[in-house]
């Protein structure tokens, strides 16, 4: 098929401005045929914009886009489409009101005349799911999906095309290890299919194991680029942010104090049948891991709060609390940062200063009067002490990059003083430097004793960073595991449901 | 989606048992004949509000592109336009007005709520001004008349045309939401706008086409209205009407927050609002009354609906959880 | 200033938007010619408020005259005091007779409404239940219509205007003959006038006659009777001058009805205030109310009267 | 924020000086009172809407509202009530009303057009029902009328009781909604709810209060519309006064969609309704047009005021570009 000397794609001097932000100047990117092209970058950098670009969902202010050398205008997602481009997007894009096979398929329907041919949806839809792992019926609501099926189902969505370029934005964020390593395996068969797969991701590790090159975006420009034999984490790390990070995880366990957090028998809504019972300490930092679905988002949510215990015992330094709404769980000490930051972490449309300042208004006020001289000594304070990258403290979060908006998330809460910390996925969709940065906060607070218990889908974050480790499977904690029994094998065994290993 | 038809289907069920218990003439064809031509009236309106319902927006002309287009029609009768010629120049207005509803939300970026409450005061004032408020009548276009208000006979019992003409708007209405890529797009859009944008479905255009909808069934209500009244008073034909549609379709399953509808729970809706007037009329219940009343029964329908949901949430939790063990 | 500006020196207030408040307009209109003045004619759109505000402006504006029908005499007369203070204030349709107004144009709407009582009679004289139908109750003129009618048919004592006691809404009234059933408002809105009448005729299979109180009451009881094939079987009696009830009477189809004549409310609001306004008092009459009557329209007189409202009507547009 | 009140402002400043040049009279102390007055009684009723756009939901049931207060009121009066006790139960009801709402839209989880919208038809058949439909008077209350329609004369100038109240109701609105915890808890439950709960703010209380506000400034219209008027017609009082109030608040910089709002703004735009009415009066422009004018004034200066949004955007980026060069 065709010259095999010229590039599939080939994007030369790219431009894109938004309003208060140019987000690309000047950048070139090659793809080649049968390729796994990996491109990197910190928070901000560029990469989604790129890829909208190529999706048309963003047109380009300047520069142009070949196609196997011929110039192409993508106007449109159905420009894109027609030139056999699909992309999976960062965030998930799927209508809840709508049942799997629609969303695969919505905007390619087959149809004759208009009218949908739904035998045809289902029965292929079928063989999509089959492909990711996903074993739904065809027809369940994707609202009734947790973020991690649902991030699968778009994956299903992409493969549905006929594509010859599949861009795949971040798209293990919400996965754990199996669904990871069965996305690995989607790649694999894509590329050996001719199709070729360019793949973000903040997970270098990834990165290493799939990717045949990688390009490397810097604040909206080419950084440098790194052939097969030239991909290290180091190499990758340093082109990204300019310098070495040295030392990922820096764990320096202490002796735990006295216990902060005891659940006895707890049952979460979701799971009402399987009562949870463990104790973190103060100092102690607990990872809770386990495959998508296992339930560690709903245990989490029940300890703040926001979906009440329907069973069990909790107690915080001894005292037994019911925390029937976050505001109550707060009072006790208790605070998370949660999952999904854009709908709960933040108000995007508010300032720095305001959102800094949310919980802590309660503790400023002076008969319901905000004050606002500490308000903003709050947010300053914080926007330092968690070194945000912000123009200054009115800039509305919406505009600040995804690792920024996580320090956000974080800061607000430790003006807070907690007895316990509450993580879902905190470094989800983070760069290196971020990263690393959070992970230094962790520790800190944690020396200053406070109780962490945080969920990660990334099993070298858990093996990285906790003293200790939950292990769930469809609701029920499987396992335990100290620092020294802490291993992927370990792990794996408890979140696939197999006690006899632990 | 069944499930959102029960509540309410429920609720006419009862209402039409509890008057015809009530009232022995409840049951006769001549008031059966009436409550099929309001109800169906009412929910032509119904069905063309809920496709900008389930785009997630608004439409509050509804009641004054039906007096706008009554009065119009009337100007036409008199300056002895063709009527054939008349109705379809109405219809294209209507077309019209909804494409510019559809302009102005869409590319505009006007929130829909002050869209149409501008054009609920404009089309009002419009009608007023070009009629100079006069009330008038539509005498002598009898082919229009029986075409529009006729009815048909079966055994005893006559069969309205706003009937026939809600028969074939459902239908379509329900082929094109349900059976097509255009209705699933609708309904994609009205829950995810962005997601469905990256799935490349043109959504303005496909807004655009609901509003177009909504107000050419509003345009056609206004017609049937018209020639069902016989008469149109220019300031007041049609007010308060975009209420009602509304009330019918949320109450007959869409939600303000879009992305959810069906067409038979309109219908249904829309026949629960007429019901409960009749009722209320043939039960003798005072005339003040009347308002205080459906509005209770509203309430009382959209609140069991949401416990109903409950419920079957509950019970549906409870299903998953034992079946996974 | 824009095209459509009728800017004059007298003002003609209405208490809302009807098709009869135009063909009081085209009263105005002839006197506007007959007497050479510009009269400016404002309707309220919604009530009371609107009413005070337009009332507002013009005092604003000083103009010199104005003929206002008032939605609540009684309660409004302080302000209208204070307009009488500033203006020539004359009241037209409905009085308000505690106020300062200079003098009262109009009709006694309950006389009128015993003349409907009258009309009703003739039209089943062996008696059977009658049904009202009307807009609004709290009206003052709805209110004395139907309380015309009531007393009428129970051939009760004439009461004097301004001291009418009135019944109650929900309550059948029974005389020797006639039954008054019920009455139904409708809020001006069409549909339910018009179902309104389908009710009533599917509730009483023995309904004998429909009232309407409001000019578009009768057309819609005539529509109702006809969908249910008793056309000329209850018979229907109305007030003022819908087309559509005029063409009922002439084919027979509606016994009668009662005009108020509108026009000569305007005509002689203009006149009256332009000889005010002029300084000239002898238009006064002593009992301070011109009384411009109403009319009893019958298949006799139908098409003589037919034609001066056509008139009136083609005047009111312009 | 600031932006948001420019596009209303000038239009006011463009219709009040337009008017000003074309009638003598409208300068006039007693047109400008009037002006003043009216304005503040819909400002009134728009800053309490206002408060429940700012969380997301809308308020339909305010002419309602305002119809039974007035009514009731004018009921009490009749039997003798002593006039204080009256207010003060009054006033409770209207707390009630908003209590109601709230824990319909938060508990029930019901939509708040729905609940408001039978609110509008419930309130409304009560008053009818109560009164018999009767119109009513609050004749021999004469400290409750200078209280709630008296003038204080400045100079030649009287200005309005309901200037005071409008005065007061605008600090403590605009204290809440700027200064106080709760009012940044508002606006930020309208940017994100769930946000904002998880920030630890109650946010059902928060919208209670917000519908319990809304329904307090509908009662406290009610009176002084009542005591301004003089009189109620149950079936009319208030009619439609919630579109207008909606349309002072959406126009004044409240998105419909939540999380904005500004306190001034309502106020202006409420001026900017009364004004155009005003000036269509007293340019002797046909009434039958009224509607159609404000109508379009609104649309044009929603749309204006999008217009200058976009534009500050480009100009934003275009410095951008530039600095970076
Ligand atoms: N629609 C938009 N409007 C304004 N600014 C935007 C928009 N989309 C992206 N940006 C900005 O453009 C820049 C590039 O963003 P982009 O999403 O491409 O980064 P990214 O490399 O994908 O980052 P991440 O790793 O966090 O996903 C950022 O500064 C971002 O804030
Ligand atoms: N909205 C919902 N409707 C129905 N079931 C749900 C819903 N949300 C979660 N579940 C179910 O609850 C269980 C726990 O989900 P949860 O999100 O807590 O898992 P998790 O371990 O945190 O997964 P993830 O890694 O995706 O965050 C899953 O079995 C999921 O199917
Ligand atoms: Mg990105
Ligand atoms: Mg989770």
């Amino acid at each position: 098929m065709g010259d095999t000397q010229t590039p599939l794609l080939e994007v030369t001097a790219l431009e894109k401005q938004f309003p208060g932000v140019r987000a690309l100047h000047n950048v070139d990117l090659t793809l080649n045929r049968d390729e796994v092209l990996a491109v990197v970058g910190e928070n901000g950098a560029g990469k989604s914009t790129l890829m909208k670009i190529l999706a048309g969902v963003h047109t380009s202010d300047a520069g142009t886009i070949r196609i196997e050398g011929k110039e192409t205008v993508i106007h449109s997602v159905r420009d894109a489409q027609a030139q056999g481009i699909a992309l999976i997007h960062q965030e998930l894009n799927l209508a809840g009101n709508l049942d799997i096979a629609a969303n695969i398929f919505l905007g390619n329907e087959p149809h004759t005349a208009g009218f949908i041919d739904r035998g045809r949806i289902h029965a292929e839809a079928a063989g999509h799911l089959k492909r990711v792992g996903l074993n739904f019926p065809t027809d369940t609501l994707v609202a009734d999906l947790t973020i991690g099926h649902q991030q699968l189902v778009e994956i299903a969505k992409a493969l549905s095309v006929d594509a010859r370029i599949i861009i795949m934005d971040e798209p293990t964020s919400s996965l754990s290890q199996t669904e990871t390593e069965n996305l690995f395996k989607v790649v694999h068969d894509l590329r050996s299919q001719g199709i070729s797969i360019i793949y973000i991701s903040h997970r270098l590790g990834e990165v290493m194991v799939l990717a045949d090159r990688v390009v490397v975006l810097r604040d909206g420009e080419n950084a440098g680029e790194l052939a097969d034999n030239q991909i290290s984490h180091n190499a990758m790390v340093k082109l990204m942010v300019g310098r070495d990070l040295s030392q990922f995880y820096q764990r320096n366990a202490t002796e735990p104090g006295s216990v902060v957090i005891e659940a006895e028998n707890l049952r979460t809504p979701a799971h009402p049948r399987s009562g949870l019972s463990f104790s973190v300490r103060e100092g102690e930092i607990v990872g809770v891991a386990g495959l998508v679905g296992a339930g560690r988002t709903e245990l989490l949510q029940t300890l703040f709060g926001v979906t009440p215990a329907v069973g069990g015992t909790l107690k915080i330094d001894g005292k037994v609390i019911h925390p029937r709404t976050p505001l109550e769980a707060i009072q006790s000490g208790i605070v998370l940062a949660p999952e999904d930051r854009k709908q709960h972490g933040l108000i995007l449309e508010m300032s720095v200063r305001e959102n800094a300042s949310l919980p802590r208004l309660r503790m400023d006020q002076k008969a319901g009067a905000i004050d606002f001289s500490a308000e903003i000594e709050v947010a300053a304070g914080m926007v330092e002490k968690m070194d945000i990258k912000t123009p200054g403290l009115e800039q509305v979060v919406q505009y600040l990059s995804g690792g920024n908006q996580q320090k956000m998330v974080l800061g607000k809460w430790l003006a807070m003083k907690p007895r316990l910390l509450l993580l879902d996925e905190p470094t989800r969709g983070i760069d290196v430097g971020s990263k690393q940065e959070i992970y230094r906060l962790m520790e800190e607070l944690a020396a200053g004793g406070v109780a962490i218990m945080f969920v990660s889908s990334e099993m070298e974050e858990v093996l990285g960073m906790a003293d200790r480790a939950l292990v769930m499977h469809e609701g029920v904690i499987t396992g335990e595991l100290n620092r020294d029994q802490l291993s992927e094998e370990a792990v794996m065994q408890l979140a696939t449901g197999n006690k006899a290993a632990a | 989606m069944k499930k959102n038809i029960l509540g309410i289907l429920g609720l006419f069920i009862f209402i039409f048992g509890f008057t015809a218990v009530s009232n022995e003439n409840f049951l006769s064809a001549y008031n059966l004949q009436n409550l099929v031509k309001w109800s169906s009236l009412y929910a032509i309106m119904g069905i063309g509000v809920a496709f900008v319902i389930i785009t997630g927006g608004i439409d509050l002309s509804i009641g004054s592109v039906i007096g706008l287009v009554a009065s119009l029609m009337a100007l036409m009768v008199r300056s002895e336009w063709n009527p054939t010629v008349a109705v379809l120049v109405l219809i294209a207005l209507s077309v019209g007005i909804g494409l510019v509803h559809g302009l102005l939300v869409t590319k505009m970026k006007l929130q829909p709520f002050v869209v149409t409450l501008c054009g609920l005061l404009f089309y009002r004032g419009i009608s007023r001004w070009t009629t100079d408020n006069q009330s008038m009548g539509y005498g002598d276009t009898e082919t229009l008349n029986s075409f529009f208000s006729g009815k048909m006979a079966i055994g005893s019992f006559g069969l309205p045309a706003p009937f026939f003409f809600l028969v074939v708007v459902a239908i379509l209405a329900g082929i094109f939401l349900n059976r097509t890529i255009w209705g699933r797009y609708l309904l994609a859009l009205g829950n995810n706008e962005e997601g469905a944008r990256y799935s490349g479905i043109g959504t303005d255009r496909l807004k655009i086409t609901a509003y177009v909808i909504c107000s050419f069934l509003a345009g056609l209500s206004g017609l049937l209205f018209a020639y069902e009244l016989d008469s149109v008073q220019p300031a007041q034909t049609g007010e308060f009407y975009e209420l009602y549609a509304i009330a019918a379709a949320v109450l007959g399953g869409c939600s303000l927050r879009g992305g959810q509808g069906t067409i038979l729970g309109v219908i249904i809706a829309a026949a629960v609002i007429r019901l409960l007037r009749n009722s209320i009329n043939l039960l003798g219940i005072s005339t003040h009354l009347e308002y205080a009343i459906i509005g209770m029964v509203i309430l009382c329908g959209v609140a069991a609906d949401e416990i109903i949901k409950r419920v079957m949430a509950r019970r549906r939790t409870a299903q998953v959880t034992s079946a996974k063990k | 200033s824009p095209k459509t500006s009728n800017e004059g020196s007298i003002a003609y207030v209405t208490n809302g938007i009807d098709p009869f408040w135009d063909l009081c307009a085209a009263g105005v209109h002839q006197a506007e010619a007959e007497f050479g003045v510009k009269c400016e004619i404002h309707m309220p759109t919604k009530g009371l408020a609107d009413q005070k505000s337009i009332l507002e402006t013009l005092l604003a504006k000083g103009i010199k005259g104005i003929a206002v029908s008032p939605i609540d005499a009684e309660n409004q007369t302080p302000f209208l005091n204070e307009a009488a203070k500033q203006t020539v204030l004359i009241t037209h349709d409905a009085d308000a007779p505690k106020s300062d107004r200079q003098l009262y144009i109009g009709t006694d709407n309950y006389k009128a409404g015993r003349a409907l009582g009258q009309l009703i009679k003739a039209a089943i004289p062996d008696g059977g239940e009658v049904m009202i139908f009307v807009g609004r109750l709290e009206q003052l003129n709805a209110r004395q219509r139907r309380q015309g009618v009531i007393d009428e048919l129970l051939d009760r004592p004439h009461q004097t205007l301004g001291q009418v006691k009135f019944d109650e809404v929900a309550k059948v009234f029974k005389g020797d003959k006639y039954t008054v059933l019920d009455t139904r408002t409708d809020n001006f809105v069409m549909d339910t006038a018009k179902s309104n009448a389908e009710d009533a005729i599917t509730k009483h299979p023995k309904l004998a006659c429909m009232v309407g109180l409001f000019a578009y009451n009768p057309p819609r009881c005539l529509e109702a009777i006809k969908e249910a094939g008793k056309l000329g079987q209850i018979k229907v009696c109305g007030f003022d001058e819908q087309d559509d009830l005029l063409q009922a009477i002439k084919d027979g189809n509606a016994q009668g009805t009662i005009s108020q004549q509108p026009w000569k409310y305007g005509y002689q609001s203009v006149r009256v205030l332009k000889a005010l306004v002029d300084g000239d008092t002898s238009v006064i009459p002593d009992n301070r109310f011109i009384d411009v009557g109403y009319k009893i329209v019958t298949r006799e007189n139908i098409d003589e009267f037919w034609a001066e409202k056509r008139k009136m009507a083609e005047l009111g547009a312009q």
